[in-house]
């Protein structure tokens, strides 16, 4: 597979697997609030989902359209990182989980908005308010949550504690990032990651959190298509209608 | 006394009234319960639509989907909010429903066991409704009134995209045509019975009427529905589940056969399929919920104390 | 559909669903022996349910074999009663319900040992031995949950209370179930609720459990294959691989 | 001491030690460390397969599957009560691995991706175990011994079930072959680690051997699993990821390529895929059924007194 192909797959299915956890929120939040704002960022992240998927399908040239990419692949070959494969949990885990994801997701976006690829260029630009938002928003409930209760605190630091290794997949650049990389589509890991680990520290400080040791072990192979057992019981609920009744339009 | 008779010519003189006016008791109090009900069923009325979310047959319709989940959260937080200005709580009318005084619209304790459900819902529940709330946008009290103007404007939106869903099953594979109908088959009475018993029934329609509450019978608005309806039924080529349906070209109505009232009944009393769990799983986010609400309250105060420091 | 067949159809989905639904305490049963017992009884209903839907296929004659039943039908077409659908919940609903179906299942297959269709009444033979021991595992845990601590009582009652209105609809008979019984292969209805009712009354009053109003109010739409929204998720995690690989041998 | 030579005495001469014996505390404790967690890993080792029960892609394949997960928790109690006549009990044992304290075969921390690997762990996991558990069904220790007797006729069963669903998906479309490949790449090193570190890094090995627990090296344990599905591939028409392998017709024997036994020390060390939920679901499933075990015991205890009285 064309490394940009793959690259626009792994942007994609990180955003299409954490939009489909999310709307399993939908009417079932903390509060009413909530449940829109959550809603709405699942929303955000279908529609980015649809427009990566839109050009990957164009670049492969196959016929693959959103729909057969999204409901016509098993697990192996999806590649979305395992964090947001991570079950919902808690609030606090669905908010932490969030939060990593948000604080990488707006630096890439932001450095994808310079990519020598213009469409990808114009599909960052198009994304990169709402991914402004998603970020603010998740920051700020972090540090609400951290720095509220003692309920709220030790939630949210066993939930930081549980997926803290799961955030470092997204830093772990193989062949074909490190193509995007000098495709001068992507920005490189290192970047990535200090912007990340000094946001997430500054919010964490500001949450009085612990924040986990950055050397910690990182479980990866989500790119790759190795997933953890979460993801086939996503997939079979997601993809049953449309392998139920093969050929139908909907 | 005085202030009722200046009241009541108020409205008879097509004035709004306002949170901030002197009112009567019982208009209080009948607003309070027909606005929550309101409210509540836009909020457990997301649930049999989460239902079918995460199984969206494409990535476009569960696009829509979420969406019009999220105008159902939208339009139960107008309502709470214009259910406040009568002087009540969001959490108090929370507790009412959690503890089963205060009802929903019992529609919601209907399975949705396939995706055609999706479109019956837009199409015959969010249509039954449109025309249930279309004459409340010109009811007597303001913030009321206010409120259903922004929820029918999104409401006739879903009723559409409903539709849509249904044009496309009753246009594709004969499963999917079979589907359809089978949700009609199952949609079809409890939507009539949305509009509540015959008026000859209702206890409340007199003095609601004079308040400008309630504009038209239960028995002429499910008229309206039925007709609006079945020539869309027709227009899909699928048939309504009703042997006893007829045009009268006289009266040019539809005719319609009787409706089972003891089932109408029977899940008010909470005997539906899904009566239970749709509670349950309220009432279990709520709960859920609270140590999350606990601790923005927490923080709140944190961040004052620390600014009076 | 032929009455006989649909008749079998039920029995298998049944068998089938209760197999599905046991099937995923395993590993994560209360104690080893709960595991393996409680993975038995899963073994011997999918052991039935492949002897009905074997028997369902032949008759149809329409080349359906025991996986085109089991894994290329949608909700709709699933003919067990609701009851089986219900999730699992903790042990003391997993049993109350287990209890409940057995109850029935007992006296259901001894009636069916007599039925006038040969080869029913040989599955039924086959079938009662297991039959039997279930009802007796489950009645005797009934026994020792409701007259056990004082937790384990409120539990069971909890159970027992929701998981009522489930019960009776499998003595609803509808024209398929009558079909049967005037064709002399089903038991007729009141004959077996009669001893469920006495059954199930015998071991709650060992049971110290509060029996709910025989009279109340009963679900029923699931022999018609009107479910609840339980079943859609169930079919869509068993049938995955069945769907996602259409015309693949395992 | 006298007493120690004469137990050294009668293991060479082959009689086997029964519980009522006397025998040194570092045997026992050696014995009830590797029993317990040969029991555990049984226990443990029902996870990965209980996440493919309900998605059997098959009635017969499930009804397989659900037979083999029942024949684990039998040799989880064969076992467990092995150890038991060593003078601890099951609660002490399971108290040691949700601790974490007791370990587990670490080939379960890898996840279970796909239904291939139903096969793989039958065919290279239990054919792996088979190979380090016929020994033992010699060793000195008579309760032991016993048990190992058991659970290797019923793993035989295991690994030709597991070859078998390999076979099926080798011989299917082309996506099952991959899905069979896939299998094998991700389960094969894992699998030669099951028999644990080069027997040069072993430090227990000299006593256990004296002692008759432990009949073989690892590393000729290892090569015998090497040896014996190699060809098993071959037939399958599957390749081994091991670029180094070539038979060395001179010794007859397979050779192979360098383990990585940082990754073994790394996943041993609590950083495997699924370690944390392995342990996760059974502390849950222990901690959820605390309240059945304890009802057990009352009503044992309600029915002892009513005989009293």
């Amino acid at each position: 597979m064309d490394d940009k192909v793959n690259y626009l797959l792994r942007l994609g299915d990180n955003a299409l697997i954490l939009s489909q956890q999310l709307s399993q929120w939908c009417g079932k939040g903390p509060a009413l609030e909530e449940d829109m704002a959550l809603t709405n960022v699942s929303l955000d992240l279908l529609g980015q989902t649809r427009l990566w998927y839109e050009y990957a399908g164009e670049l492969e040239g196959a016929g693959r359209d959103e729909d057969k990419i999204a409901f016509h692949r098993d697990a192996h070959e999806f590649k979305n990182c395992l964090l947001l494969e991570q079950p919902n949990g808690n609030y606090a885990d669905t908010m932490t989980r969030q939060f990593f994801f948000d604080t990488w997701h707006y630096f890439l976006v932001r450095g994808l908005c310079g990519a020598a690829d213009q469409r990808i260029a114009d599909i960052a630009e198009k994304s990169l308010k709402e991914v402004t938002y998603h970020l603010r928003r998740s920051g700020d409930l972090i540090v609400r949550l951290g720095d509220g209760s003692a309920v709220s605190h030790a939630k949210t630091q066993a939930a930081v504690d549980d997926l803290w290794m799961y955030s470092g997949e997204v830093f772990a650049y193989d062949a074909v990032d490190q193509a995007m990389v000098d495709a001068g589509i992507a920005p490189p890991a290192d970047e990535l990651r200090a912007h990340w680990l000094e946001h997430v520290g500054e919010i964490f400080a500001e949450a009085t959190l612990a924040m986990p040791a950055p050397d910690a072990w990182m479980q990866k192979g989500g790119k790759q298509g190795v997933h953890s057992e979460h993801l086939g019981y996503i997939l079979a609920e997601m993809q049953f209608l449309q392998r139920a009744y093969p050929g139908a339009e909907w | 006394g005085a202030e009722e008779r200046a009241f009541q010519a108020r409205i008879d003189a097509g004035v709004k009234i306002e949170a901030k006016d002197w009112m009567p008791e019982a208009y209080r109090k009948t607003l309070i319960r027909q606005i929550s009900q309101h409210a509540h069923s836009e909020i457990v009325g997301q649930l049999p639509e989460g239902n079918w979310v995460t199984r969206a047959p494409t990535l476009k319709r569960k696009s829509i989907l979420l969406a019009k989940i999220q105008d159902e959260a939208g339009h139960g937080l107008y309502l709470y909010s214009a259910a406040e200005t009568l002087g009540v709580s969001r959490d108090d009318l929370l507790a009412a429903l959690h503890s089963g005084k205060a009802k929903y619209s019992s529609i919601f304790n209907y399975p949705t066991l396939s995706w055609a459900d999706m479109g019956a819902i837009g199409w015959l529940v969010d249509g039954s409704a449109i025309i249930n709330q279309i004459p409340l946008c010109r009811c007597s009290y303001g913030p009321y009134s206010r409120a259903m103007i922004r929820v029918c404007k999104e409401e006739s939106f879903h009723a559409r995209q409903g539709y849509d869903i249904m044009m496309s099953l009753a246009k594709g594979t004969p499963e999917q045509k079979a589907m359809a109908q089978d949700a009609l088959n199952r949609w079809w009475w409890p939507s009539l019975m949305m509009f509540g018993p015959s008026d000859a029934e209702s206890v409340n329609s007199a003095q609601s009427a004079q308040w400008r509450i309630k504009l038209f019978s239960n028995d002429e608005l499910r008229q309206r529905m039925v007709d609006q309806t079945v020539p869309q039924a027709e227009y899909l080529g699928l048939t309504v589940p009703d042997p006893d349906l007829k045009f009268n070209a006289e009266t040019g109505h539809y005719e319609f056969g009787a409706i089972d009232w003891s089932e109408f009944q029977n899940v008010l009393k909470g005997n539906g399929p899904c009566n239970r769990e749709r509670l349950r799983t309220r009432v279990k986010a709520y709960d859920d919920g609270e140590w999350f609400r606990d601790a923005l309250v927490a923080y709140a105060d944190k961040q004052a104390a620390r600014k009076a420091a």
